[in-house]
């Protein structure tokens, strides 16, 4: 088994105003995982995250990183272990421009002037952001704030990193990119993820495994787990990607296949296993069951196109 | 409505007081902008004015963008010019239903004019050449206390955060028929807006705290600049401080 | 308009107005620093200057011309003591980004608008604990704060004035008149925006009201 | 034919800062319609929602509503007629409570009080806002906060909504719940929407007909003739709905369709048509060019992921 990389256990928070954000909250992360935090608004997912960096401590409960608690470690510590990219980049690109950013971290953590400028080169380059160094964060686009923003986390080199919300408000093409940046950095360089995300169309892309969060954790499984539990998900205002919905309507269809895919890729390799298994081929038809299988399908997402 | 800061818009240009290493161009002009507003004379003071108009066309910067910098200041100035003739006793030029316009006067208002706008246009060479964020970095090399050049980095940053978040909340009123008036409920308006800004811009400040936390900030920052002085920024911060005090010294001597 | 500009005070008042304001902000800062996290405060603080300082730019219609907003009440009411620091900031900035005021007056500048600055944050102090007595908190924290941020415009006004006649010349005086005659609107206006902020933040967020480092929280 | 509701000639718009925002742009919108504008970060989509008000004027060309120009109306006509939801709420929530913020608009109207009360009123019920009048809208959860704003626009009853990334940032119960509201209104109301969004996956349910905006108008046309203008979409970081997308990919296994789907419900009809007209079955199966299909298809959007 691998190690840990987050454990925590018992965790408790509430702000000064008397808002329960967090009840007991347990959970545990292996070292090159990529987990997912869903959750509806308000369920406490930017709270959590900020225990996990210790820039918030529990009123009970702790949190251990690579089996220490952050009670423990010295701020610049756990700097080193857990990078946080904030869901808005105007929170956390505070220097007046690209460079002085990204170059912040790698100082704060006593980086020699030369080790400096690698890290911010390597980071810079590594998002594509080349060319930027001297702009100031109020001329870039959002996409560009959005990459800007991990750039000066991952220059600090974090073997943990946790991004709230890295999708939001992105356009497609950004979005793509950024999903792709967040995977090669986990298989490249082994970087333990935890993400926070509305965007379940995103999830079979990004996570190995799926934290399901309301203030506690409600659940924990792999994406396949956690989708097709439809009563959990109902209780706590999530959803599935369209391609798990789609596949569940061929299912109504008479589709066949034991486990529905959740991302494209997955689709067509389901697609043809399945077809091999079948002896070439698949058929779609309407059987008795069709209809009332569409209808509770229909109920279960809470359809409200009239058919 | 609400419109960005933009001095430092020409500092990519090149000229004489771009490459002007910024420690010794903040120093060099701050004396001379001390020397000028001191000056005891008229003679005196348009010498000054005519080297801060030279400076200014040295640093090549856009005439309209320099108007339109240096355009603020007639309007504290022109009550001077105007008023100064009448109260200050001396020489008749001419009276007016018992007004009395004096030659001193007059004097006394345009040396305040041109004292002020001598200063004002050689902040220009000073600041709008070099980029605002290295000037404050050229105030950090030169001891200015950190928490200071802190408030001023983090300061400059936001603003233009809050100038966008207030034009939207701005724009937001306005679709919604607000007019703006001088008027009570105009005016409680407003200050329910500006309220909105105040308790985002305390919000986000938390936030900020926790992302600097989150970076490793202990309280004092600090950044990667380098500067180096050549032999040209020696003769140049010499030359400029060495005019600022002969303005004062020099007609001591011609005066005795 | 109660920025100085370059070029018309006197060499003492110019001098003075430097010591004051360095005094003033060292000790601002030592004593938030005695009491608190400043490390912590800085940030914030900073976060909150940009804002005053954006609303700072707004203008509205007086008369026939138009007026910016001083609000160095409500930065009084709002910063506490670390309204200085946070004034001096706003100062050099609006100078040297806007060229409003000057670089020699900076000091000056300062005094004239921190000290008028702590006064409304002492009024809306000593104000509201009186005013506790009335029924509706928000009208006691609407009156006291309407309060300080008219007074603290007058005094920065009154101070500035005297700034003027300070620098020798009685021929300033009719500057300084003129000077205060014309703010009478906007200290109106000043008192009843800063008022209805004061309200609105007690309402929302208390917390921002009497002074940053929250002494009495 | 219906009438226009928006009429958009020759509009271009430069920032002051230079930034040239807006070329040339041309656009219609009939009465009733709803407009989906898409485009990458930057596009000017922002900007261009705010000419429709006449909040930013153009610097060439004109917008005229319902047939007048907005350089002549007053900006009570204006405010009228064009609603503007913006993407932020906390943009657009500004007064002390939710009944204070919602009455603003028609106060600034001129309402008498009942009217006034009654607007607020119907709007707050019509969201489902109804008990939370005297609650600050900064204490709102962000799925609310979004409700509000839409609250405090509609109660001044405009006839054309013009709303900027709706679902953004929202979990998915909240932006079905808005998707769903948003429809009503159009539906009950008839209220003409145009809707800036990068949720393509939201269109489909959204929109009748799509502008697709980077600078100037590139394409418009109905969501099927858009999302299948595969160059169009490459060229201006769009994407499509992941529905769409997988029956692309059901076609490379044979499956024969004029219509390609774009959401699950058209998904549902098209199936049951395709089997009733194909004699009770649809036959999947790898043919010779499936392979290459499926290759053809994974360039066609970039996708990184090997197989
Ligand atoms: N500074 C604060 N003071 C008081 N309450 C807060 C504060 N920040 C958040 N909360 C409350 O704590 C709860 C959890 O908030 P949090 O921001 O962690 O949720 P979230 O899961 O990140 O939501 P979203 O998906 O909208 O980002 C909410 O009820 C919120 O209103
Ligand atoms: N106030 C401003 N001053 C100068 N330039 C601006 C301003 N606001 C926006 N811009 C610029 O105008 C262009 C269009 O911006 P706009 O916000 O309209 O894009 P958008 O399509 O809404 O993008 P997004 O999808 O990220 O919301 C961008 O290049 C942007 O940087
Ligand atoms: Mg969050
Ligand atoms: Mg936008």
């Amino acid at each position: 088994m691998k190690r840990e990389a987050i454990t925590v256990r018992n965790l408790s928070y509430s702000y000064p105003d008397g808002t329960k954000a967090l009840e007991d909250v347990n959970l545990e992360v292996y070292e090159g995982e990529r987990i997912a935090l869903v959750g509806p608004n308000g369920a406490g997912k930017t709270t959590f995250m900020l225990h996990l960096n210790g820039t918030l401590r529990g009123t009970e409960g702790q949190v251990e990183i690579f089996g220490k608690s952050v009670d423990t470690m010295r701020r610049e510590e756990i700097v080193k272990e857990v990078g946080l990219v904030f869901q808005d980049p105007d929170d956390q690109l505070f220097m007046p421009t690209l460079f002085d950013d990204i170059a912040f971290g790698p100082i704060n953590q006593g980086l020699k002037e030369y080790e400096v400028r690698e890290r911010v080169e390597k980071a810079i380059s590594s998002l594509g952001l080349s060319g930027y160094e001297d702009r100031s964060p109020h001329h870039l686009s959002f996409g560009e704030k959005k990459k800007a923003s991990l750039a000066a986390v991952i220059a600090m080199e974090p073997r943990i990193l946790v991004l709230d919300e890295p999708t939001a408000n992105l356009d497609p093409r950004s979005r793509t990119e950024l999903i792709g940046i967040i995977n090669e950095l986990n298989e490249r360089e082994g970087i333990t993820m935890v993400i926070a995300t509305h965007d379940v169309n995103a999830i079979p892309e990004l996570a190995d495994r799926i934290y399901a969060l309301n203030r506690t954790i409600i659940e924990t499984g792999t994406p396949h787990e956690i989708f097709f539990d439809g009563k959990l998900l109902k209780q706590n205002n999530l959803d599935v990607p369209d391609v798990f919905k789609l596949f569940e309507v061929l299912r109504c269809f008479g589709f066949n296949c034991e486990k529905l895919p959740l991302s494209l890729d997955e689709a067509i390799s389901g697609l043809t296993t399945v077809i091999e298994t079948e002896g070439g081929h698949i058929h779609l038809h309407i059987h008795e069951h069709t209809h009332e299988g569409v209808k509770e399908w229909r109920n279960k997402y809470g359809h409200h196109v009239p058919k | 409505m609400v419109e960005y800061p933009e001095i430092d818009r020409y500092s990519s240009l090149d000229s004489p007081m771009h490459r002007f290493d910024p420690r010794a161009k903040l120093i060099a002009f701050t004396i001379l902008i001390f020397s000028i507003v001191l000056l005891p004379n008229l003679k005196l003071a348009l010498i000054g004015l005519l080297a801060s108009i030279l400076f200014l066309i040295a640093s090549k910067l856009p005439l309209r963008f320099a108007l339109q910098h240096i355009k603020w200041v007639f309007l504290f100035v022109v009550p001077f010019i105007i008023i100064m003739p009448f109260t200050v006793n001396g020489t008749e030029i001419f009276s007016f239903y018992g007004l009395t316009m004096t030659y001193e006067g007059l004097e006394y208002g345009i040396l305040v004019a041109v004292r002020a706008i001598s200063a004002v246009i050689l902040v220009l060479p000073m600041i709008a050449t070099t980029r605002f964020d290295i000037t404050i970095k050229a105030l950090a090399k030169l001891k200015m206390p950190n928490m200071l050049v802190q408030m001023f980095m983090f300061t400059y940053r936001y603003i233009f955060v809050f100038v966008v978040e207030f034009q939207r909340t701005w724009r937001a009123m306005a679709a919604r028929g607000f007019k703006l008036k001088t008027n009570v409920y105009a005016l409680k308006t407003i200050g329910k807006a500006l309220g909105t800004l105040f308790v985002r811009s305390y919000e986000r400040g938390e936030r900020v705290y926790q992302a600097l936390r989150s970076r490793g900030y202990t309280g004092s920052p600090k950044t990667l600049v380098v500067f180096k002085m050549h032999v040209l920024d020696y003769i140049l911060a010499g030359t400029i401080i060495g005019f600022a005090v002969s303005l004062h010294i020099i007609p001591l001597y011609l005066h005795s | 308009m109660v920025h100085i500009s370059d070029g018309i005070l006197s060499l003492p008042v110019l001098a003075a107005g430097w010591a004051i304001a360095i005094a003033l902000i060292a000790v601002a800062l030592w004593w938030s620093k005695k009491k608190g996290n400043i490390d912590e405060e800085i940030p914030k603080l900073s976060v909150m200057t940009a804002a005053f300082f954006v609303a700072s730019l707004i203008h509205i219609p007086v008369g026939p011309t138009s007026a910016h907003f001083i609000l160095n009440g409500l930065v009084g009411v709002t910063l506490g003591i670390l309204a200085l620091p946070a004034i001096f900031i706003g100062v050099v900035l609006q100078a040297v980004l806007f060229q409003h005021g000057g670089i020699t007056t900076i000091g000056i500048n300062t005094v004239n608008m921190g000290i008028p600055a702590l006064i409304a944050f002492c009024i809306f102090k000593w104000g509201n604990k009186r005013g506790m007595m009335l029924t509706r908190k928000d009208l006691s924290a609407g009156i006291f704060g309407a309060l300080a941020g008219g007074v603290a415009v007058f005094l920065a006004v009154v101070f500035t004035a005297f700034s003027l006649i300070l620098s020798g010349k009685e021929a300033f005086s009719a500057v300084a008149i003129l000077l205060t005659v014309a703010h009478i609107p906007i200290i109106v206006i000043e008192a009843i925006v800063t008022g209805s902020i004061v309200v609105f933040l007690l309402r929302v967020k208390p917390e921002l009201i009497g002074g940053l480092g929250g002494d009495e929280k």
